[in-house]
């Protein structure tokens, strides 16, 4: 630890250097190994680089019209759910943060049961429910079940996130005539945007690839990405294809990700979590 | 919002009932879809492990499931397995997501920028291709071997099927997680405290042990949680980069459950698997309410 | 411009008072002072008037109208918060302007009003700074601004300039109590500054543990302080300990005629009213320190018995530390259990000042 | 969705194009007005999840939105049969049901319509073809004098590795296939089968790759394969195939059978569901499966072998691929037996690991 | 107790310097205060003091030692923060043991440093409570109590007491100020208030823009300011802007006496020597408002031209509001350009003055 941009500006930063090193063997090489593997043909012990470098992978995997369709449907089908856990849980998140009524404590914390409880064992229940509704291999199926699934970082999250908003800033544009809505609105939520990003955040990609309930639900009809990826990857001697949509995703993913940090700044992006 | 500052006149106002309802009102809708999609089956789990139906075809109570779990040398072990790694992770995650939160938390430029896109990435991999990765990568004859073996060294014997192959897939997928909550917890911490305690005397270390990890005891839990939440079930990388005996209970349950037929063993195995994270979780429940309890 | 009426207000947070039967008018364009240790209750007060904070009792009026339920956007309240409260994810134009688009004014209008508001408070030219890139003096100005452009019928101000240097302080006290007479806005007054209070206040509350120990105009308070809290928590007060016998008090220095009972009394006196002079008696007090404040010294002098006294002299006395002195009180309070028992001052002098008070 | 048959494949890509590119297109000429839709399920389990939605489906008598499995085990999920989830098959409504091989039955729930053997590749690079071995202790033989160079996955996450298990479970019985059936499962008898049959293993075990580590599936051996991390693994014939033609083995790769008895080989069967909207269609399909087209397809497309008797294949076929595939690939039958193996295996041969 | 030597600082963030090319000595025991408006770069020399900034430029040296690139835990600084800077997470007794315990100690003295320390900031029965239960003035306490438990060379303040209220201030300005002399240390002293500065220092460093202004002994900040920023920072100053020619001020209500080169200049008057006088002339100025601060009173004269003047008169003054006043400075300093061009004062009285200047 530094004392901060103190030591800065004279001294080079060796211990972000050292991260940056050993991060980039302990993170980066697996990442480059797939990079690598996306435009192999032949890659075989004991050459250091492929023995082949090629293209048909990618050839094969683009030309697929069902990579494409599912990627626009996951794109929808996530966005859909984020949207939709925000709209439904960001309130809930400033009820529990905000308000008192009666059993809140227990209510926030039984959101811990959908990520406490092995999946598999509520997937089948989950299906037998939906069943009965028709739900079965639908958009809207599957939306809820990746619903589900977001409440708990989505609840969690934010309500850190609204503890920390200074009362005053509320009571002061109370003061100025707003109406607790409108502060809602124009105060606490952007006050709060720094780590409710962040769950954003973790909400898309998680939902993104989330694959059981996804199929589950969603088989035949509604296909996502990483269920057309696993049906690629699992016992599939040719890990290329695997390889070539996760490089695939990762184009968009890195500058969603850069564009983040720029949008919410250094620190921020985690501020809250409950820590 | 004035009413819940003041408790003491709670009973004598209207409005405060009022502001009950509107907040019932607002956690409605997830706590009904949590209830309706999650407790319910959660329960009906639970008491399908305990309500059997006896070979008469009537419901009987019977914790014969639980008994054999508990009595059976092979689930004993697989849960310890299951223990151990968790717990490896745990340590080897907060040792090294700490460090780097610490970094992150202190410094700021273009190396930072770098070492948090690095330390964020992680999450934009799927577990499936990650598994894939690492054996071609720390597998063996994986990039690690080639290029030891191409600068002359001898090959280093791989974690793969070992019980450290899903430790190392596990770690490098929850960083992520770790590192983002554990700067979050460290933004609490002020500059000026940190320079106090220099200023008598502590030197950077010091700082850390005394100034720094007091404070950081709630985000450490919290990041503990969730990590172990993650881990303790986790599937995919268990089952690909671990051994195959003893198991995790991530495909052990799978494997119950699905290849062995046995739904009311993997039940059982779901239950105590939830009844374990639920420890870990009441950890976290109590550090955040807490926090929530000296906040309000 | 407004008038506001405080009955019997009380606030309990948990089992302990915060504010304990409380009353006070406000009238219009009037502004009060409220002056009280930390802890007294005074935030309390303010902020249960800008309905922050919900009476345990008592009601508020506002213009004759029963405002203790209303929610904060129904008052006509502005309230500058101790911790100016700024948001920060809005630069200083849209902090100001926030109130006036919630009010629907056309743009052309929010504009003119915002940067006239920040006119006022000298920060004309940084409308489009973030408030974070403000220092906390600045921030201070624009929490005003905000309130002020709003015009409401009552501002309320919690400790407003704490964070200020002396001269900023001055040039804003100053200033706020233009805006304040210009408007006729009524206005509450949170302070810790008692120079600040008796400069701009129409009258002082002075608090304690959630009551009032006086209400009353700036110089009433100084100079007839109606209980030993108040003497000695506006402006600076000598207080010495005896005993009076006979009429007399016994203190070997202050052998005083005082006309009550026999008893224990705290004799209490100004430092411009303690004039000292060379001495050699055997009871002499001893010069500690001189501290220079330009318009005038103060000189510490200890007592015998280790009281410690300060007296006021001008500039250019020759006074020196080390000097045996003997101090001598030239009007002086007398106290017995906090209540004002005996003024020096003759009655014809009090009515003088009271003429005098608000000019 | 109606007239559209839910058919779900939880195999490998070669089998789902053979589905997508071939039978497909023919089941559609020759049945008009039904549409066939293919969904690459990735693995068993996704057939699982499907399989348990139908079965709750069937509770509650809404559609599944599945009509037919490529190839699953109709025991699960448990209680499925019992429930009538799967239409019991029989001549009455397959129309070529007696040409099925009398081998390749299961259970009536589902039809055998491909067979695939299992074969040891090796890298001929290291080990020359003629010092490969054809028999089982010429092959445990080799695993000894070669620590470290041998492989199998486990017995339940893949058939390579599972019948390599069966094929020392019948070593451990007299070489002798007939000796089980799928109904003379008992306990009994299975702890006095098996019991052999570990030991075996687990003399083994030392010699493996990693002093006794298992892969987690058909294909990780053959990477490690790929890798030049060993040198033999049990493997699907038809899977070890289009590894080499694409390119993940290299031309170098040998294939060898143990010749004193075939290492096992397996049927897969197509299940149906009978709530499933689309039934009659899909049994239409099954017996589609099992006309000689089909089943000559198989073997011409995928290399596998077909589930019907080889009387009813042409005969240049049958003389063509007389050699390739022996037609007496022994086969362990599945029931029972299955999770006897399966669960013996995992509790008595692999935590035997003594690894440092 | 230590001799700190700042030679040639400068401190650049990014491209703006917070402070330029700053010199300063201080002597043993000595305490100098750090004056100047928001901004001035204060804090930042503070730090660079303390070792939390390195300086872009320059050399700090603690007893002829170059500490300039020291980390603080090396430096035998002590400093107090303008946001205390408590460690939340422990209680007030081990807030204060932290560095002592660093130092290895013994317990049994440890406990006896401890508690005489929090005797000293009269905080003696606290030692058990818990940070966060205490008022901000008492934090603030903690706070120094913490750093003089060390007893450092170096006593380096931030604004120590800009959240207590007036009374506590002048309670432990005192205090310091008897510490600070008692244990001889050096000491720096930022602060907002001028009053505190000419209280406290021996002498003043007047800050502006990152540069000094004025390093002067208290008194004569106040009596000869050597710039009109320093005359106008310290204290209450009044500005009247003219015209000399011939040596005359041709400003029609002060035609004084001005020997200096013709062209335009300050006139600059402390209140205290404006007196005022009702007159009926033409230019005469108006009294706007009369501010009764008890000891005196402050009188707001409007001039024909709309300057501001401040005049202080006795408390018994009978001037009001409205009235047509005449004002004349009785002693005035001239500034053109910032500079002090002349000061009225004979240089008797300022040698004078230089006599009186530290008791
Ligand atoms: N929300 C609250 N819950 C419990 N007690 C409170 C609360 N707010 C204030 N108090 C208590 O009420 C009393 C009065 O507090 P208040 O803030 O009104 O004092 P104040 O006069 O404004 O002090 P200061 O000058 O320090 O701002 C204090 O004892 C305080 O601890
Ligand atoms: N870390 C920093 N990064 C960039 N600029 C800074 C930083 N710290 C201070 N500054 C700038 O340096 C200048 C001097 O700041 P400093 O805090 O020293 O002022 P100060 O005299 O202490 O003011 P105040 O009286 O308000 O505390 C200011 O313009 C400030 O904005
Ligand atoms: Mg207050
Ligand atoms: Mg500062």
């Amino acid at each position: 630890m530094t004392t901060g941009r103190s030591s800065m500006d004279l001294r080079f930063d060796w211990i972000g250097l050292l991260f940056a090193c050993l991060l980039t063997l302990f993170i980066a090489l697996p990442l480059i190994v797939v990079g690598t593997w996306a435009f192999t043909e032949v890659w075989r012990y004991p050459s250091v680089i492929p023995q082949q470098f090629g293209l048909r992978f990618w050839g094969q995997t683009l030309a697929r019209g069902d990579v494409w369709d599912a990627l626009f449907l996951s794109l929808r089908l996530t966005t859909t759910v984020t949207i939709l856990s925000a709209v439904i849980c960001l309130p809930a998140a400033y009820a529990f943060a905000r308000m008192r009524f009666p059993g809140r404590n227990i209510l926030f914390l039984s959101f811990l049961a959908s990520h406490a409880f092995p999946k598999f064992g509520l997937l089948v229940a989950i299906a037998g429910i939906f069943l009965q509704f028709g739900l079965i291999s639908t958009f809207w199926g599957v939306v809820l079940i990746q619903l589900v699934g977001t409440l708990m970082l989505m609840i969690w999250i934010p309500v850190a996130a609204f503890q920390n908003v200074d009362r005053r800033m509320e009571e002061a544009a109370r003061d100025a005539g707003a109406t607790p809505l409108r502060v809602f609105w124009s105060i606490t939520l952007p006050q709060a945007a720094p780590t409710i990003s962040a769950a954003l955040l973790l909400t898309f990609v998680g939902t993104f690839y989330e694959t059981e309930g996804a199929w589950l639900i969603g088989a035949p009809e509604i296909r996502t990405m990483p269920v057309l990826m696993i049906s690629f990857i699992n016992n599939q001697i040719v890990v290329q294809y695997g390889a070539v949509l996760s490089v695939m995703l990762w184009v968009p993913s890195f500058i969603a990700l850069m564009f983040a940090r720029r949008v919410i700044g250094t620190g921020a992006f985690a501020r809250g979590f409950g820590a | 919002m004035s009413t819940e500052t003041a408790p003491a006149v709670s009973s004598r106002h209207p409005s405060i009932t009022r502001g009950s309802s509107i907040g019932l009102l607002l956690v409605a809708l997830p706590v009904f879809l949590l209830a309706w999609l999650i407790i319910f089956p959660i329960f009906s789990a639970v008491v399908g492990t305990i309500f059997v139906r006896g070979p008469d075809g009537a419901k009987e109570v019977s914790l014969a499931s639980y008994r054999f779990f508990f009595t059976d040398g092979y689930s004993l072990g697989n849960l310890w397995l299951t223990l151990w790694t968790t717990a490896v992770c745990g340590i080897l995650l907060l040792a090294i997501g700490l460090p780097i939160a610490l970094y992150l938390r202190f410094s700021q430029g273009r190396l930072a920028a770098y070492v948090q896109a690095l330390a964020i990435f992680p999450m934009f991999v799927p577990s499936i291709i990650l598994a894939y990765a690492l054996i071609r990568t720390i597998g063996p004859n994986g990039t690690v071997d080639l290029l030891l073996n191409s600068v002359g060294l001898p090959k280093l014997r791989t974690p793969y099927l070992t019980p450290w192959g899903p430790v190392i897939g596990l770690v490098w997928d929850n960083l992520p997680l770790t590192v983002l909550m554990l700067t979050a917890g460290l933004s609490s911490i002020s500059n000026s405290a940190v320079e106090a305690a220099r200023d008598v005397g502590a030197r950077p270390f010091r700082v850390f042990i005394s100034i720094i990890l007091p404070r950081m005891g709630n985000s450490l839990l919290v990041t503990a949680s969730f990590a172990v939440l993650g881990i303790f079930s986790a599937f995919t990388l268990p089952y690909v980069l671990g051994s195959a005996s003893p198991e995790m209970m991530g495909p052990f349950m799978q494997r119950t459950f699905a290849d062995m037929n046995d739904p009311l063993d993997a039940m059982t195995q779901a239950v105590i698997t939830f009844a374990f994270c639920l420890v870990f979780g009441i950890f976290y429940i109590r550090s955040i309410a807490c926090n929530r309890e000296a906040q309000l | 411009m407004a008038h506001l009426a405080i009955e019997g207000v009380s606030k309990l947070f948990g089992t302990s008072f915060a504010v304990r039967d409380f009353s006070l008018e406000v009238g219009d364009g009037e502004l009060v002072c409220l002056l009280g240790p930390s802890g007294s209750g005074k935030s309390t007060l303010l902020r249960m008037i800008g309905g922050f904070e919900r009476p345990s009792g008592g009601t508020i009026r506002i213009d004759a109208k029963d405002v203790t339920t209303l929610p904060p956007e129904r008052r006509p309240t502005g309230m500058v918060f101790q911790s100016h409260a700024l948001w920060t994810h809005m630069d200083v134009f849209n902090n100001i302007a926030f109130g006036l688009k919630l009010r629907r004014l056309p743009k052309a209008e929010i504009r003119e009003r915002v940067e006239s508001a920040l006119a006022l408070v000298g920060l004309a030219d940084y409308s489009r700074r973030m408030t974070t890139q403000l220092s906390g003096g600045q921030q201070q100005r624009v929490a005003l601004a905000r309130s002020l452009v709003l015009e409401p019928k009552i501002l309320l101000l919690d400790e407003p300039f704490a964070s200020l240097d002396q001269h900023l302080r001055e040039r804003l006290r100053e200033e706020v109590r233009d805006i304040q007479q210009r408007l006729g806005i009524t206005t509450l007054f949170v302070t810790h500054g008692q120079d600040e209070a008796l400069a701009l206040a129409d009258r002082i509350v002075v608090m304690r543990d959630g009551r009032t120990e006086q209400i009353a105009p700036p110089s009433t308070i100084y100079r007839q302080p109606q209980t030993a809290f108040v003497a000695g928590f506006i402006g600076s007060m000598n207080f010495v300990q005896g005993r009076t016998r006979n009429g007399v008090c016994e203190h070997p220095l202050f052998p005083l005629a005082i006309p009550i009972e026999d008893g224990p009394v705290t004799l209490a006196a100004r430092p411009e009213a303690l004039t000292i002079r060379p001495s050699d008696r055997a009871e002499a007090a001893t010069v500690h320190r001189i501290v220079d404040f330009g318009t005038h010294k103060m000189v510490d002098v200890d007592l015998a018995d280790g009281t410690r006294l300060k007296a006021m002299v001008a500039p250019d006395d020759r006074i020196r530390a080390g000097m045996r002195v003997e101090p001598r009180l030239a009007s002086f309070f007398v106290f017995r259990d906090n209540e004002l028992a005996h003024q020096s001052m003759p009655a014809a002098a009090k009515a003088e000042i009271e003429a005098l008070q608000r000019v | 969705a109606a007239g559209t048959i839910d058919l779900y494949s939880g195999s490998d890509a070669n089998i789902v194009d053979l589905w997508n590119n071939t039978i497909r297109p023919a089941f559609e000429k020759a049945h008009p007005g039904v549409a066939l839709k293919v969904t690459d399920a990735g693995d068993n389990n996704g057939l699982r999840a499907i399989a348990d939605r139908a079965l709750a489906a069937l509770k509650t008598k809404t559609d599944p939105q599945a009509d037919l499995f490529e190839v699953f085990d109709p025991r699960l999920p448990s209680g499925g049969i019992d429930a009538g989830l799967w239409v019991k098959f029989s001549a009455e409504n397959i129309e070529a049901y007696d040409h099925i091989n009398p081998l390749a039955f299961d259970t009536p729930y589902s039809l055998p319509y491909r067979g695939s053997q299992v074969l040891l590749a090796y890298d001929t690079t290291k080990l020359d073809p003629k010092d490969a071995p054809k028999r089982w202790e010429q092959l445990t033989a080799w695993i000894k004098a070669n620590p470290g160079q041998f492989i199998y996955n486990r017995p339940d996450k893949g058939g390579s590795g599972g019948n390599f298990v069966r094929r020392a479970i019948h070593e451990a019985n007299g070489r002798d296939p007939k000796k089980f059936k799928i109904d003379n499962f008992t306990a009994d008898f299975a702890t006095e089968a098996l019991t052999p049959a570990w030991k075996i293993l687990n003399d083994l075990e030392p010699a493996l790759y990693d002093k006794g580590a298992y892969t987690a599936g058909n294909t990780q051996s053959i990477q490690l394969l790929a890798q030049g991390v060993v040198t033999m693994v049990p493997v699907w014939s038809d899977q070890v195939l289009q590894a080499i033609s694409q390119g993940v083995l290299p031309e170098t790769t040998g294939l060898v059978q143990l010749t004193d008895l075939a290492l096992c080989g397996g049927f897969s069967g197509i299940t149906v569901f009978s709530n499933g909207a689309n039934k009659d269609a899909a049994l239409k399909l099954a017996a589609f499966m099992l006309t000689k087209e089909m089943q000559e397809a198989i073997i011409t497309q995928i290399g596998g072998f077909p589930g019907i008797s080889w009387d009813h294949i042409s005969d240049d076929l049958r003389k063509k691929y007389a050699d390739v595939i022996p037609s007496t690939i022994p086969t362990f039958p599945g029931g029972d037996w299955e999770k006897a193996i399966a669960d013996g295996w995992y509790r008595n041969v692999a935590p035997g690991i003594s690894r440092t």
